[in-house]
């Protein structure tokens, strides 16, 4: 396993905050030091601001009016903030974002080989059987136009499309949406894998802690527009709130969730 | 009677050829709609635009003189020289060009990933600005372009059909010349969007604004070119129109012929654009030769329109449409 | 703090629902009207009134009616100046057929024929969306500027199928017809642009309004949740088209005295009022104000700017009358493309934030 | 066994299921050459929480949309109450009390929290056009006692704060809780829960668990439900149907589902929680 | 001063047309304040307003120029002039529509406020019939005679006049509508090809005309039987078409070309003195000299006005007087530098339409000069006066209007 002390950082976002359409503040100073060759988690419930992390980074922000007001992001010692997204593929950055958005008109071939847009190297059809071989369900429905393939089907080929492109980072925002608990495996273990052949750096926002804590090596947790805590992986895994809030267990193990009511229920449904 | 059969023949001939002067301006419609989803409105001002400009460097007009004159209180016309056509239609495509540049850095790409409806507007927007803007340039005078196409009655087709039928057919030249450019234009757009990654890019951006840009498709590219082709198809339809009917602020007017042909054919294809042009163009030349004299005439503004609502009726994505999307 | 929500509470239901649930809006409202009806009449000349505040009244009818077609229930048309032209019509014939009946009842009358007509044409709305469908309505544009110009019945078989407004009165005071005084027209004009307003605020609050906006955001879910997707959409139609139809008839009776159909109520009016929602803002009542006013004050200001004080060629102002009002069309979409009611509302947010940035 | 019983049964836990309520026959759906749907029959009964599960691409979805009649299947029938369903479109369904929500969220999102709830209350709302323009009498006081049910359900899902909030700008999960409220205003006997806990964290799983158990409890609605957590499922529901390729592969009390080896096979793969 | 408004178009679908229109008007105007200080002492102001040929921008700008203290209009726009007929009456504005406007107002015991002479649409359908009957020996029967029209008001207006011409002198009337803009005239030529009428009358306007011309060319309908309004018979409609065109005819109620002694001082004190309101390319064409000519009716009617009421500051009801008692004869046209440019005008107080006379000009496209190809023709008053008796009773009924003049 990596040790993200002793490598270099790769990306760094310094002390930035967000707002949305000049009024709403999103990200109120994020830090975030993400190292070469390792794979971040991202942790935090919903609305904590992991998508607007990612869509900083990836300079995706202004197509939704909202923009860095402040700090930095970084990306090999170079100031990435002002570049366009375009630009940030060229350098080895994409971003896989979050709800799909496949190209619904297109098959999931041109799909997978829009991924491949900013390369101009001859082996694009080899990657493509590699996309195949890790998602056969995608071989299968590749003539299918993307907008009629089920929601898993695009996850895989949001993925797919992503790794066309032979990055040197991923920003993967929420990739076990959606997804068979089997597939969930299967796709960390392709981020894992890829993580390890090629050393594709990862950062990746997830919900699913428990898995995600698995397979990362450093992860920081967010709450309303702040990092509040950040570890190792496997630190992070063993912290009781963690364990609390983030993985569901108890002392004595996994709780059902047919217990939680007991004991949680805020308020009574008034009929 | 087969008098009636022959005038028949003779309309819908001409009704195809008319037809394809109405895809050529359809043709930039679908290249803007198919690349980012734009409607582009200011396709028609765009037509004007190019043939203005075209006419002002083969007449070496000075631009914006009637401003400057205004202002300054000069008394500048033109540079005193004539251009050939060649050499000015290649600096009228390069105007294009540049104009395409100025839209993507000052309009486009401020509106990334905005409802359709919105981007539709700004091309209205645009086209008011473009319409004032070749008004200065230019002059609001009516402008005679001649780059050298032959027109009126082809002789041939008269012989030959007068002694097959003892009826000659007339034909245009001017048409004849348009149809051949138009199906090449078609025929090389076609492959471009079909086979090049680019054309796979231009409708990945169509569909997804914001995924195209984080797959690493410069928005800023794509749409400079599509608007520097759909420029150039506008000049070329701008040259057509205007050797018919001179140049001046009419021509723009020629967008609203091109849309039921648009709607017909199917806003994201470039074959539709061709087959819808003929379709309409033949429908409502027979429909105004046969039914216009019995019900008062003039139906052709609107015939076009209620012939291709018809149909969408039965395929509301047109002839070769992409289907729209329906899931949840 | 300029703006104040906080210590404005609600004890009912009602009370949150209301038109104006801030006391800061509810009093600027108040004034607001207290000058239109109050203060305008008084002071008002032929010029402005026919040059800026009747033609501003009725596209802001105009401007509602599309409003709801378009910013609520989401159907782009492009058949406005058709459907106005149906109210002029409408209105002409009522006028002449039924000389001794109160003109009020005859642009109601207008209106509810416009409506009749705008279902049909409607129809097509539930199989053909977005941008097909506008294109499709303009057959409405084009077949009914052709029917109003070819049937002579339309225009009473005057020579040139031009038709003018005969002067008709209301308690006295003539409101149609060249002797019609400035205030006359104005607040003939106010008064059924604020009772159509009241009208459409209520159905855009309630259960009409949801589903129109429901079928504009996604009409599939919509359907699934339990939205007919015929009865709503003909419904806005309906609804949208009486509004326009009311502005036809306005425009024709009062405002313009007399009218051809291609020319008063061609494509260039459907553009037009479309640019106002847009440029107000799609789905609100004081975009569809915001616009109009946008729309008729802007050229009007441009000119007496450019020609009546830098003194400039009309044809130079004319054309860079275009291109600024085309440029800032674009500006303005730019800057906030949810239109200047938005740009209002966000102005708010602002103030209630003030001094602070967030 | 007692699942087989026509008038219903105990779960180990002591709630009472009822009759069966929907019944699927014989399903098959095609789309061109894709089968989503092949020939699939289960039941639903009242009062049931019933889970659907399959990997993905296995048609769970495509059935909800047959179930809520989006797509009309080539073949089978839909029985509901006892009565086989004719062709029916989509709105005429939700009229006989079926909601659902989406999984890909479609919410209105030009609309308020508040005004999307209330979309939910449309079927039950009658004031005619009239009276709504004059808003006097009947439709304001139906708007206010729509107001107040609808008020409860935003206490009872803990969505006071944002009830004013347009829904685009909420984050994703806020998103799926607000879906579920306008399902819920519906008031319906049948909800149709498509993957409501896709992209939440397990604290935010636990709250939307609690709200459908309570729905399921004091209202007595019968929940179908998509989900890809085990845990979830398993802990949830009454009775789980998986598909697979569009075949029906399994169906049953969590318990065997899970035992069922071509399940483990086509889904589950090894367990781990 | 006095105010005399321009309302103009420079800009849109007409503007080809509209600017040497508007540029004549002006000029004539600059001339007189130039070269005499004005009419009788007083300058002329010429506030300019564009309307673009657009209703609503027309009442803008009459509304504007208006309280300015106008004194007589000149739309230049069939759609503008029915709308403001209404409001001059009310206002007490003179609206001066030569050739164009409500044929109708002709009749000055309805039309107190309206001129338009010298001659109206009716005239002109009229002129153009006897002009063909002049060719055929008196005798049109058994021919057939087809109208390309604008389809606007202004394009309808000759229909009435035309149907009962055709029953008077047994012609048979092919209507032929070409929708605004007229870009696209494949389907109606076709027609005429097909119908092979003998002759082919226009009434169009903008780039219709040119189109129209081009087509005829194209199926080489013979010229000389090709005659248009003179609204279609400027140089902008048939240089386009080229050589093909020679030989078009068009009605005309004034000279055209530069040759007019009024041109010396045009030259001198306006083109020269860098007066001139245009770019200087259309002094002497058709369109320039119908605004030429507009100008000089007003001015002499101002000066008319000045003459009856005694002094120089007239005010819009006393230009009114001097419309109504204008007598222009060949010795002042000859005076004013314009000697044979127009009929001689004597007006009265029924009488608001003047000679109804106008001549047949044909287009020589070597020269690229408009030659004259007859003499005056005067229109025939048996079948327009019932027709106008009947379009202003109408209006009168509508409008609550008593005759006056009795
Ligand atoms: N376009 C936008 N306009 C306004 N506010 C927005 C916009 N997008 C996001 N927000 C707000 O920003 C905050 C953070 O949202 P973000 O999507 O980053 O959260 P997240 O951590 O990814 O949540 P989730 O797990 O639900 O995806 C939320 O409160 C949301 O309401
Ligand atoms: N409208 C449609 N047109 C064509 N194919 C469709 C359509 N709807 C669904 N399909 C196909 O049917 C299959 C089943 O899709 P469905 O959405 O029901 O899957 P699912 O079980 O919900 O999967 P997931 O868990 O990934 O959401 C998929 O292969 C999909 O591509
Ligand atoms: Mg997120
Ligand atoms: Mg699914």
């Amino acid at each position: 396993m990596l040790d993200a002390t002793k490598t270099d950082t790769l990306l760094e976002v310094n002390n930035i905050e967000v707002i949305y359409n000049h009024v709403i503040l999103v990200l109120k100073g994020v830090s975030l030091s993400v190292p070469k060759g390792g794979i971040t988690a991202l942790l935090g419930g919903n609305g904590a601001g992991k998508t607007t992390t990612l869509k900083a980074i990836s300079n995706l922000l202004h197509s939704e009016r909202g923009e860095v007001t402040k700090g930095s992001i970084v990306y090999r010692g170079e100031r990435v903030q002002d570049m366009s997204p375009a630009d940030l593929v060229k350098k080895g950055v994409i971003q896989v974002m979050e709800g799909r958005h496949c190209f619904g008109h297109l098959t999931v071939e041109d799909n997978l080989l829009t991924g491949a847009y900013t390369r101009t190297d001859r082996e694009v059809a080899k990657d493509l059987e590699m996309v195949y071989h890790y998602f056969p369900r995608l071989k299968e429905r590749r003539k299918s136009q993307a907008g009629y393939t089920s929601g898993g089907e695009q996850q895989m080929v949001a993925i797919g499309r992503a790794l066309m492109s032979r990055p040197e980072t991923i920003l993967l925002d929420e990739p076990s949406m959606g997804l068979a608990p089997q597939l969930v495996e299967q796709i960390f273990e392709i981020v894992k894998a890829v993580n390890e052949k090629e050393g594709v750096t990862f950062l990746l926002a997830e919900q699913n802690t428990n898995v995600a804590l698995r397979y990362a090596h450093y992860g920081y947790i967010l709450e309303s527009g702040r990092v509040v805590m950040d570890g190792p992986a496997k630190d992070l895994r063993e912290n009781p709130d963690v364990k609390e809030f983030y993985l569901g267990m108890s002392d004595k193990g996994r709780k059902s969730f047919r217990d939680v009511r007991s004991y949680r229920r805020r308020k009574r449904w008034l009929a | 009677m087969p008098d009636q059969l022959l005038y028949a023949i003779e309309a819908g001939l001409n009704g195809l050829m008319a037809g394809v002067l109405y895809a050529l301006v359809a043709l930039g419609f679908v290249l803007i709609f198919k690349a980012s989803g734009i409607f582009n409105y200011a396709q028609g001002v765009l037509a004007l635009f190019a043939a203005l400009t075209l006419v002002g460097f083969q007449n070496g007009q000075i631009p914006f003189a009637h401003l400057i004159n205004a202002i300054f209180g000069t008394d500048l016309h033109t540079f005193g020289w004539q251009l050939p056509a060649i050499v000015a239609i290649v600096l009228a495509a390069g105007v294009m060009v540049i104009l395409s540049i100025i839209i993507e850095r000052y309009v486009l790409k401020h509106l990334v990933n905005q409802a359709p409806i919105i981007l539709f507007m700004a091309t209205i927007g645009l086209a008011y600005f473009l319409e004032g803007l070749g008004d200065i340039m230019w002059g609001a005078d009516i402008k005679k372009l001649d780059v050298g196409l032959p027109q009126g009655i082809n002789e041939t087709i008269d012989t030959v059909t007068y002694n097959a039928f003892g009826y000659g057919f007339f034909i245009d030249n001017l048409d004849i010349v348009a149809s051949v450019v138009a199906a090449l234009l078609v025929i090389s757009l076609t492959i471009f969007s079909q086979y090049s990654k680019q054309g796979r890019a231009l409708r990945a951006v169509a569909d997804d604004h914001q995924a195209a840009l984080s797959v690493g498709i410069s928005l800023r590219f794509i749409w400079v070119l599509v608007w520097s082709i759909a420029g150039f198809v506008a000049l070329v339809a701008g040259i057509m129109w205007g050797s018919k009917s001179g140049v001046q602020f009419s021509l723009s007017l020629i967008a609203l012929k091109a849309l039921p042909v648009l709607m017909l054919g199917g806003f994201t294809s470039i074959p539709g654009a061709i087959v819808g042009g003929l379709i309409i163009g033949m429908g409502e030349k027979l429909f105004e030769f046969f039914v216009g004299p019995m019900i008062g005439g003039a139906t052709e503004n609107w015939f076009a329109y209620v012939l291709a609502l018809l149909f969408l009726v039965f395929r509301p994505q047109g002839l070769f449409g992409e289907k729209i999307i329906e899931r949840v | 703090m300029f703006y104040r929500e906080a210590g404005d509470f609600k004890t009912s239901y009602a009370d949150d629902s209301q038109t104006f649930p801030i006391r800061f809006d509810r009093l600027r409202y108040y004034a607001v009207m207290a000058v239109a009806f109050g203060v305008i009449p008084f002071f008002i000349n032929d010029y402005w009134a026919n040059a800026v505040f009747v033609p501003f009244l009725i596209y802001a009818i105009a401007a509602l009616g599309l409003n709801i077609l378009t910013g609520y229930c989401g159907q782009v048309s492009l058949g406005t100046g058709g459907f106005m032209a149906v109210g002029a019509y409408a209105v002409y014939k009522l006028m002449t057929a039924f000389p001794d009946v109160s003109i009020l009842i005859h642009v109601l009358l207008a209106g509810g024929i416009t409506a009749m007509v705008g279902v049909l044409f409607g129809l097509p709305s539930l199989r053909i969306k977005g941008f097909y469908l506008a294109v499709a309505t303009l057959a409405a544009q084009f077949f009914l500027v052709w029917l109003f110009n070819k049937v002579p019945w339309f225009y009473n078989y005057s020579a040139s199928g031009q038709i003018s407004a005969p002067e008709r009165t209301i308690l006295g005071q003539a409101v149609t017809g060249a002797n019609t005084t400035a205030p006359a027209k104005y607040l003939f004009c106010l008064i059924i642009l604020v009772a159509l307003a009241w009208l459409a605020r209520n159905l855009t609050r309630g259960t009409v309004g949801r589903k129109w906006m429901a079928i504009r955001d996604m009409d599939i879910a919509a359907e699934i949740i339990g939205v007919n997707p015929l009865t709503t959409k003909l419904s806005a139609f309906a609804i949208s088209s009486f509004y326009i139809g009311v502005a036809g008839a306005l425009f024709f009776a009062v405002y313009l005295g007399a009218a051809e159909v291609g020319e008063a109520f061609g494509i260039q009016k459907s553009f037009l009022i479309l640019f106002m929602i847009i440029i107000g803002g799609l789905g609100s009542i004081f975009g569809s104000f915001a616009g109009a006013a946008f729309m008729v004050l802007m050229p009007v200001l441009l000119k007496n700017l450019l020609v009546g004080q830098l003194g400039w060629a009309t044809d130079l102002a004319a054309h860079l009358e275009l291109m600024i009002v085309g440029a800032l069309i674009v500006i303005f979409l730019i800057a906030e493309p949810h239109g200047m009611a938005q740009l209002w509302r966000l102005a708010k947010e602002k103030l209630r934030l003030w001094p602070f940035p967030h | 066994m007692n699942q087989m019983n026509p008038e219903g049964y105990v779960t180990a836990d002591g709630r009472k299921i009822g009759p069966v309520l929907m019944e699927m026959k014989n399903i098959s759906l095609r789309f061109g050459g894709v089968k989503a749907i092949t020939d699939i029959s289960f039941d639903i009964r009242e009062g049931e929480i019933r889970a659907i599960i399959g990997p993905n691409g296995a048609g769970k979805s495509s059935m909800l949309n047959v179930i809520s009649g989006f797509y009309v299947p080539q073949d089978g029938e839909v029985w509901f109450r006892g009565y086989k369903r004719g062709p029916m479109k989509p709105y005429q369904v939700a009229r006989l009390g079926i909601a659902r929500t989406f999984q890909n969220i479609a919410l209105f999102d030009g609309m308020s929290v508040l005004d999307n709830i209330m979309t939910g209350r449309l079927t039950l709302m009658k004031s005619g056009l009239f009276s709504q323009a004059m808003w006097w009498g009947k439709a304001e006081k139906e708007e206010t006692e729509h107001r107040e049910k609808v008020e409860k359900i935003i206490d009872f899902l803990e969505i006071q704060p944002i009830r004013k909030t347009p829904v685009g700008r909420l984050p994703y999960g806020l998103k799926k809780r607000v879906e579920l409220a306008r399902a819920l205003a519906a008031e319906p006997k049948l909800l149709l829960l498509d993957e409501p806990m896709a992209g939440m964290n397990v604290e935010e799983k636990e709250d939307m668990c609690r709200f459908i158990l309570d729905v399921n409890d004091e209202f007595g609605t019968t929940i179908a439900l998509i989900e890809h957590d085990m845990g979830v499922v398993m802990d949830l529901s009454d009775r789980v149907v998986v598909m697979d390729y569009g075949k029906k592969i399994g169906d049953g009390t969590p318990d065997e589902v899970r035992s069922n080896p071509d399940v483990i096979n086509a889904y589950l793969g090894v367990s781990h929680d | 001063d006095l105010v005399v408004p321009n309302l103009s178009y420079r800009t849109g679908p007409y503007a080809p047309n509209g600017i040497p229109y508007a540029d004549g008007f002006n000029d004539y105007f600059t001339l007189l304040n130039e070269r005499d200080g004005g009419i009788g002492g007083e300058l002329v102001r010429v506030p300019e307003c564009e309307t673009a040929y657009n209703t609503e921008k027309g009442v803008e700008c009459y509304e504007s120029t208006k309280g300015d203290g106008a004194l007589v209009f000149n739309p230049l726009s069939t759609g503008i002039t029915y709308q403001l007929i209404p409001k001059v009456t009310a206002d007490g504005i003179t609206l001066y529509t030569p050739g164009y406007g409500r044929t109708s107002a002709a009749n000055g015991k309805i039309f107190e406020w309206v001129f338009n002479y010298p001659a109206n649409y009716w005239d002109g359908a009229s002129v153009a019939v006897k002009h063909l009957l002049d060719e055929n020996g008196g005798d049109l029967s058994g021919k057939k005679i087809a109208l390309v029209y604008h389809n606007s008001a202004y394009g309808k207006e000759p229909i009435r006049t035309l149907q009962e011409l055709s029953a008077k002198h047994g012609f048979e009337l092919v209507e032929i509508p070409v929708d605004h803009p007229g870009q696209e005239q494949k389907s109606q030529w076709l027609q005429i090809r097909r119908d092979k009428p003998d002759y082919v009358l226009m009434w169009g306007w903008g780039v219709m005309n040119a189109v129209a011309i081009q087509e005829a060319v194209n199926i080489r309908y013979p010229m000389d039987h090709f005659i248009g309004v003179w609204w279609s018979g400027s140089e902008n409609d048939v240089i386009p078409a080229g050589e093909g065109a020679n030989g078009y005819k068009a009605i005309g109620f004034h000279g055209t070309g530069a040759d007019y002694p009024v041109y010396g001082d045009l030259k001198q004190y306006v083109y020269d003195a860098g007066k001139a309101a245009g770019d200087g390319s259309n002094p002497g064409n058709v369109l320039y000299s119908r605004g030429m000519y507009a100008a000089m009716i007003i001015s002499e009617a101002i000066r008319k006005g000045q003459e009856i009421a005694g002094h120089s500051a007239v005010n819009a009801a006393e230009v009114r007087e001097g419309f109504e008692n204008l007598n222009l004869t060949q010795e002042r046209l000859t005076e004013l530098g314009l000697p044979g440019f127009a009929q001689p005008i004597e007006a009265t107080c029924a009488d608001h339409g003047g000679p109804g006379s106008a001549m047949i000009f044909q287009w020589d496209a070597a020269a690229s000069t408009w030659n004259q190809a007859s003499d005056w023709i005067t229109a025939d008053s048996e079948v327009l006066d019932p027709l106008i008796a009947e379009d202003s009773a109408a209006f009168a009924a509508e409008n609550n209007i008593a005759e006056r003049c009795n």
